[in-house]
């Protein structure tokens, strides 16, 4: 261990970048709720945000010990080192570019973060939020932190693993560690999990375009922190990495709106955000090892094989719902396995001969394994004991309204809500909190003469606090 | 000439039209409101505050169709949207003077 | 003063840090923005955009200089050093870092733009738009500024203040100067304006929770320019102070979510984008202060104690509309007085002793007693001269017609607007400026047979300029 | 050429700043998509995501070199010298401040990118999407690349051009290359495509004013790094353009207010967010010339000569649909030529004599007579080639339906789609592919009793692939 | 079986609402519309042009009764929307023919 | 009394309301609804999917109106909104019981 020279530079440029990298997980957010309908979107929204929260918790704890601590049998980092992210700029992964190790941790906790909150696009509209949360916490420490420490800690599949002397496998941002990765743990949760009632019969489509616009948006933002971050400090490789995550992801919107062209007559909006998540993806995994030249074109193969991977879900009946396998898995391995044929140093097309493809497809195929198997088990073991899904009756009528007891829009205002009372300092009757609502047979019916509540409570400015003795009223409507 | 009016659940409109369109009801006019009923409402939770929403959403459909159709429609009707349960609907039907295909200006019959 | 020693690694992270900072006002403005009702969006958005435009030039002209000028009586600083920003870097409050005096003011000047933006929370959908841009001028330059001041710029509530020989106090980021200090403005506006007609009857719930989710997260990231850039260099402390503030949100989020569940039943997004908000907050003041771990427990404390807190208005009867006291004075508070308790340094809880608690609790005590009562005098004076209520009916219809005439929102299309004339050459009739529109006796009742305006002027682009001799027909309705 | 000495700070902050740069195109897509139409807002959206695309690449292959390639006559630069992207880090343009080669090209392509999707404003709603893709492209090679050779890359109107002799112009961050040249060409766009039908007599007020907002906060967040990055590097510089560009952007926000106050009684959001956007024009290539003080005069001033300006559209009767000639040509001469007078280094007001001005002035010129020429060859050429507008019909219905096939949003979840199929393997028939649709006489009458395929087919999840055989049932409605 | 029709401001929904329940009212149906009338419409600006919106949002309220219950409910409906202001509304009443409950069928007045 | 009901397309809304205002017309109430009629729907595209619309959207107009101007209304609207295409709409007319003016609480043909 060498002595720790700090460099503003590169720091400044890491604090970025993993400012940017956690943006993309609001993103995403943005992306996946704009994609979803109308009565679903906050569901959608609050599976990102409450990764964010369980992740970077999760992360601290034992996470990054898993991921960088000192290697274990080429699996796994001592989990015990760091925990609570405790280390010494000496043991920063980025010490020989001058960033701190909270820098450098901080850095990979978004990271996590991003990859775990992609997996919940496979399962849009229809899981408890406390499954996906337990679900969260384990799928990172469990599958996601020791395949980074794999690839990037040290580990079986990277630069000194098993596969090294064939050739020294790239991923340069995480093409394996989260695409392949989040891709197979979609496909997994949506098998699992099943599909949404009326999928493939009833109209899913997106209630919200410029939010998924603007969600693709800023995933593009923050993907400059992903890939060109993923250089460790400011320089020329920084740079490669830059314009190339830009100049791919311009590639997949061609290729993207080119297969809309051709198969449909028409160019989309969801096409064009879709094409630069897909280009964003591809990418990754090269992004230091392509030129801009083979950049676009590896871009251009993404756009063209995710536009006609989104649509074989309903071929098979799984209802990944925001094609978390078409876009991610797929991307990723378009991404990986091109660096076989396109990187500068050692791409098959570039006279490298074919064994740095051998192995970017063998650690795919790792990580596929790896992540599908784990994947599998954790899900099944969830849905014997929580379970994953809320009620038929709660998801026909919106998840939204029947877990989180919120509508994500009233804009027309008039029709909305009309009563309102504090509800601090209300205690609800014990035999109310059944955790749902069925609409059908829903609260207070007007009818119901026996109903004990204020049902206009005077102003509570004015008067002592009358809704302090209100039960809520949520008895069944009966019919005469 | 008779105008049937039926209150249905959102999700019974697709059945309805289907049934109705199957039966060789020429056109309708679909409208969405919020409903009162037996069915009472639902609840919303925000920062400090709990709000009752007391009506449903519902969807109201329109039929315009000659006396003699009235009440084959509405039984269609009744068999596409009732689940039995409270909040299935209501329909009700009016009199129609005058109908008028604005395109053509065909009246009455030749009109619907 | 020695001579200064430019650094362009913590040069480029304090100028991308002000522009973080810079973006939380319209982030909060979306925050703001979603929380209100559709009729009142834009005048939320105003407010906080208004806030930009006014206290940027209002910090320029004297609030840097009284913030940051040579002290006079540990009170403020020279009001006239620095007018129009004038000074060398040596006199940069960065200069130990290398980071020029533009770059360091300028990022001071975004903190006071969103500390002033802040408050508008609490008196959402019913002030004059004026009154309140003559409120943010005032309050900047005479309460934040002098607070700042005391607090960052050598003055009696800093490290060599009045408390020093008991413990140096710790406001890492704004505790204090920002949060406890735009609460409790925050809280005073809302007792001095009043409540909203029909608040604690009528429905006053979220329009649009998607772009509260959208707010907070660009807050989040906004937020790590004011952490992180609060140490002012690109370093390991502000790694800490990254690290912390990601952790210390995730423990807020699931804090709040816990209250939420446990009393509500339901976890919302509102929650979610809330508990996002307060442990911000709350770690602002101890983002250096604290470890990982202990953000984590801070976090969560905020979470709790906030969403509590949120109710309390209902009990007060005080609508402080978008809960600007449950979330930042509160929040403030925990971070403050809680650095006490879990500072690594001094806190109570890990040794420390008492003195650091105690000193913590004086300077918070000190700020509320100082804000509170320039901000009643500011809020009073506006009272009796310009005014801060709009009238009646105007609130009733909605602000945004009645005061900017705009609507937010024309997704319907078809319903909406249908006559458009050029208003630039236009002169409209004097008698018609009031300035405000009562829609009960509104525009042009349609069998007015005497409007002398032409009701659909030939299309512009034919003829003629004829709307230039259009009056606006703003006629009052009158019953046959 | 000198050996390169890469700085990490300098090259942090250019990093940032092209990451930021780039941001402003899809901040330029809500603030353009929030002001039209709920049913045009996807295109007008997808035409800043096709300029990112298109320009992104024609950049990479010829674009940079003509801007920066080795001089040729003062016009352009060597088109192929650096194709792909290829050069060393001496040939940087940043070389001086130790940025590398592709960092400082990456940052250069995101200027190309936003100055010509700035154009798309004056064509809102009704042009195909193909014609503007290709007029993309060939605009930014022909007009933007060598304008931008001529101003700073060493041609005839930079800093050794042929008014070097009388001063050296100033175009600090691109208020001819980008502003006036984005300007003139939709100029000379909105009258050669013409106006949209309707224009002046149905009302086509902004769908969205919270996305507007949203989208001139990134605009102003993305800003810093177009005028603090065009510094180079991380220095007073820098700091010096970043607080000029918030002042400036404070006084534009003013003065369009004051317009709007005493003109119309009202002050609006969709008014504050234009002089957010007026302030950033005109601040852009003064930012490094002027004081914080004379900053808060020139966006003053911008603001209300902007807000003035976008009104005389309807008196000439063209249709610049979204002011970009009012926003961005005023904006941009009120830039170039408020330098001439408030230069703290030789503007007239400041006793600096005229010949500065005279030279603003020049330039000025000579970039609208170049960029207006070359654009109206363009844009004719393609008017009579691949023709520039959408059938009357399809306008009408809203380009987002009749030529994407998509709708922005469908908040109310009931009236929407109800059926859905897959398209992956479905053929349409060849009749079909007229690339758009006539809503009047449209999809699949009712009673069309010869409609061969099933209209409700089997959940796919379920059997084979019905879809497969289903042809797309576009037939014509006839009345009976 | 009447059908009784009323535009009212979108304020007094909620005052209509609880009047007609007190009374007994047994459901309603409630739409979003936009009137004219001798209210006129008001005015929006945006950047270059000024809008006349010539129609004001209201709320149309629709209860089903029996013809006994009729001048009661407009009495009600009179008493809990009326401000004396131009724009408080109006209200109509049709006959009704068929009134069917979807969930059981019943007819007329069991449907009521 | 009459109820003259009009579904038109929504870009014949302006005019439709133009010449009725111009007759003297002295309210109406316009409805957002969607329809299905001869005229068929259209397709929307999205990832993987593509959905078929069965409806287009239209609006309603409403106008209460005395006996004698029914014919004279009816052609106005069919004047102001037939282009003869397909989709340009219906217009039925009903009987109407009682009118109420709210503000004042007049009756029938005060209250139009
Ligand atoms: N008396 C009524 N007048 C007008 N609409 C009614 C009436 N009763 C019910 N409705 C409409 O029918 C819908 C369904 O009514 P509901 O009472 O839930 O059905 P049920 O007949 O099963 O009791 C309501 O939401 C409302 O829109
Ligand atoms: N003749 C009419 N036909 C249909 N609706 C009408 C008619 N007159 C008024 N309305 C509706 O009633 C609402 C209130 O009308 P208004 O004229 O303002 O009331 P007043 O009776 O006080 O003049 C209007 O917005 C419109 O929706
Ligand atoms: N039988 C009907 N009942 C109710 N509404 C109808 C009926 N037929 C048509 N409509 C309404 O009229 C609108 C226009 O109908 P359409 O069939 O396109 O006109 P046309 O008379 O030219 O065939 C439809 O969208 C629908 O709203």
């Amino acid at each position: 261990m060498e002595p720790f020279t700090p460099d503003t530079g590169a720091t400044a440029w890491i604090l970025v970048s993993a400012a940017l990298v956690l943006l993309m997980t609001p993103g995403l957010s943005l992306f996946y709720g704009g994609m979803v309908r109308a009565r679903t979107v906050l569901n959608m929204m609050l599976m990102s945000f409450s990764a964010m929260a369980v992740v970077a918790i999760a992360w601290t704890l034992i996470g990054y010990s898993l991921a960088f601590g000192t290697d274990v049998g080429g699996l796994f980092g001592a989990p015990l080192e760091h925990v609570g992210l405790s280390g010494t700029d000496e043991q920063s992964i980025l010490a020989g570019s001058g960033v701190p190790f909270l820098v450098a941790a901080g850095f990979q906790m978004t990271f996590a973060i991003i990859s775990t909150a992609l997996i919940s696009g496979a399962i849009a509209d229809r899981v408890k939020l406390g499954t996906w949360m337990v679900f969260a916490a384990i799928w990172v420490v469990i599958v996601y932190a020791p395949l980074a420490h794999m690839v990037w800690g040290g580990g079986l599949l990277g630069a000194d693993g098993i596969f090294a002397s064939i050739a020294e496998p790239v991923d340069f941002a995480g093409g394996t560690v989260v695409h392949i990765n989040a891709g197979v743990a979609g496909l997994v949760l949506a098998i699992i999990v099943g599909a949404r009632k009326g999928f493939g019969t009833e109209s899913m489509k997106p209630h919200n375009l410029p939010l998924v616009m603007l969600g693709a948006a800023l995933l593009w933002f923050g993907w400059f922190g992903f890939n060109a971050g993923s250089a460790g400090t400011a320089d020329a490789t920084a740079g490669l990495a830059w314009v190339n995550t830009t100049v791919a992801t311009a590639g997949a919107m061609l290729g993207w709106a080119l297969v809309e062209r051709i198969r449909d007559q028409h160019v989309t909006s969801l096409g064009a955000a879709s094409g630069v998540v897909a280009g964003l993806v591809a990418i990754t995994p090269a992004a230091a090892a392509l030129t801009p030249l083979t950049s676009i074109v590896l871009g251009l193969l993404a756009g063209l094989a995710c536009a006609l991977a989104v649509g074989l879900k309903h071929r098979f009946g799984i209802d990944d719902s925001l094609d978390v396998v078409g876009v991610h898995l797929v991307g990723g391995l378009v991404g990986t396995v091109g660096i076989g044929f396109l990187a500068a140093d050692g791409g098959l097309l570039l006279g490298g001969g074919v064994s740095l493809l051998i192995v970017q497809v063998l650690v795919a195929v790792a990580a596929m394994i790896f992540s599908g198997v784990l994947t599998t088990v954790i899900a099944l073991a969830l849905k014997h004991t929580m379970g994953w899904r809320i009620p038929e009756a709660d998801e026909r009528a919106g998840i939204d309204l029947t877990h989180h007891a919120e509508a994500g829009y009233d804009l027309a205002g008039a029709l909305g809500a009309r009563r309102e009372r504090s509800i601090v300092p209300a205690r609800h009757t014990p035999g109310a909190s059944t955790g749902s609502i069925d609409p059908a047979e829903a609260v207070a019916p007007m009818d119901d003469a026996s109903d004990p509540g204020p049902r206009n409570p005077a102003p509570l400015a004015e008067g002592a606090a009358p809704a302090a003795a209100t039960a809520r009223t949520v008895t069944t409507g009966e019919p005469r | 000439m008779k105008l049937i009016t039926a209150i249905i659940q959102p999700h019974a409109l697709q059945a309805v039209t289907d049934s109705l369109r199957e039966y060789g009801v020429s056109g309708l006019t679909i409208t969405e409101v919020a409903g009162y009923g037996r069915q009472g409402g639902h609840t919303e939770v925000y920062r400090g505050a709990e709000y009752t929403i007391d009506t449903i959403p519902k969807i109201k459909v329109e039929v315009l169709a000659e006396n003699a159709d009235e009440s084959a429609i509405i039984d269609l009707v009744l068999a596409a949207s009732r689940s039995g349960r409270i909040g299935d609907g209501k329909i009700w039907t009016t009199d129609v003077g005058t109908v008028v295909r604005v395109r053509t200006g065909e009246r009455n019959a030749d009109a619907v």
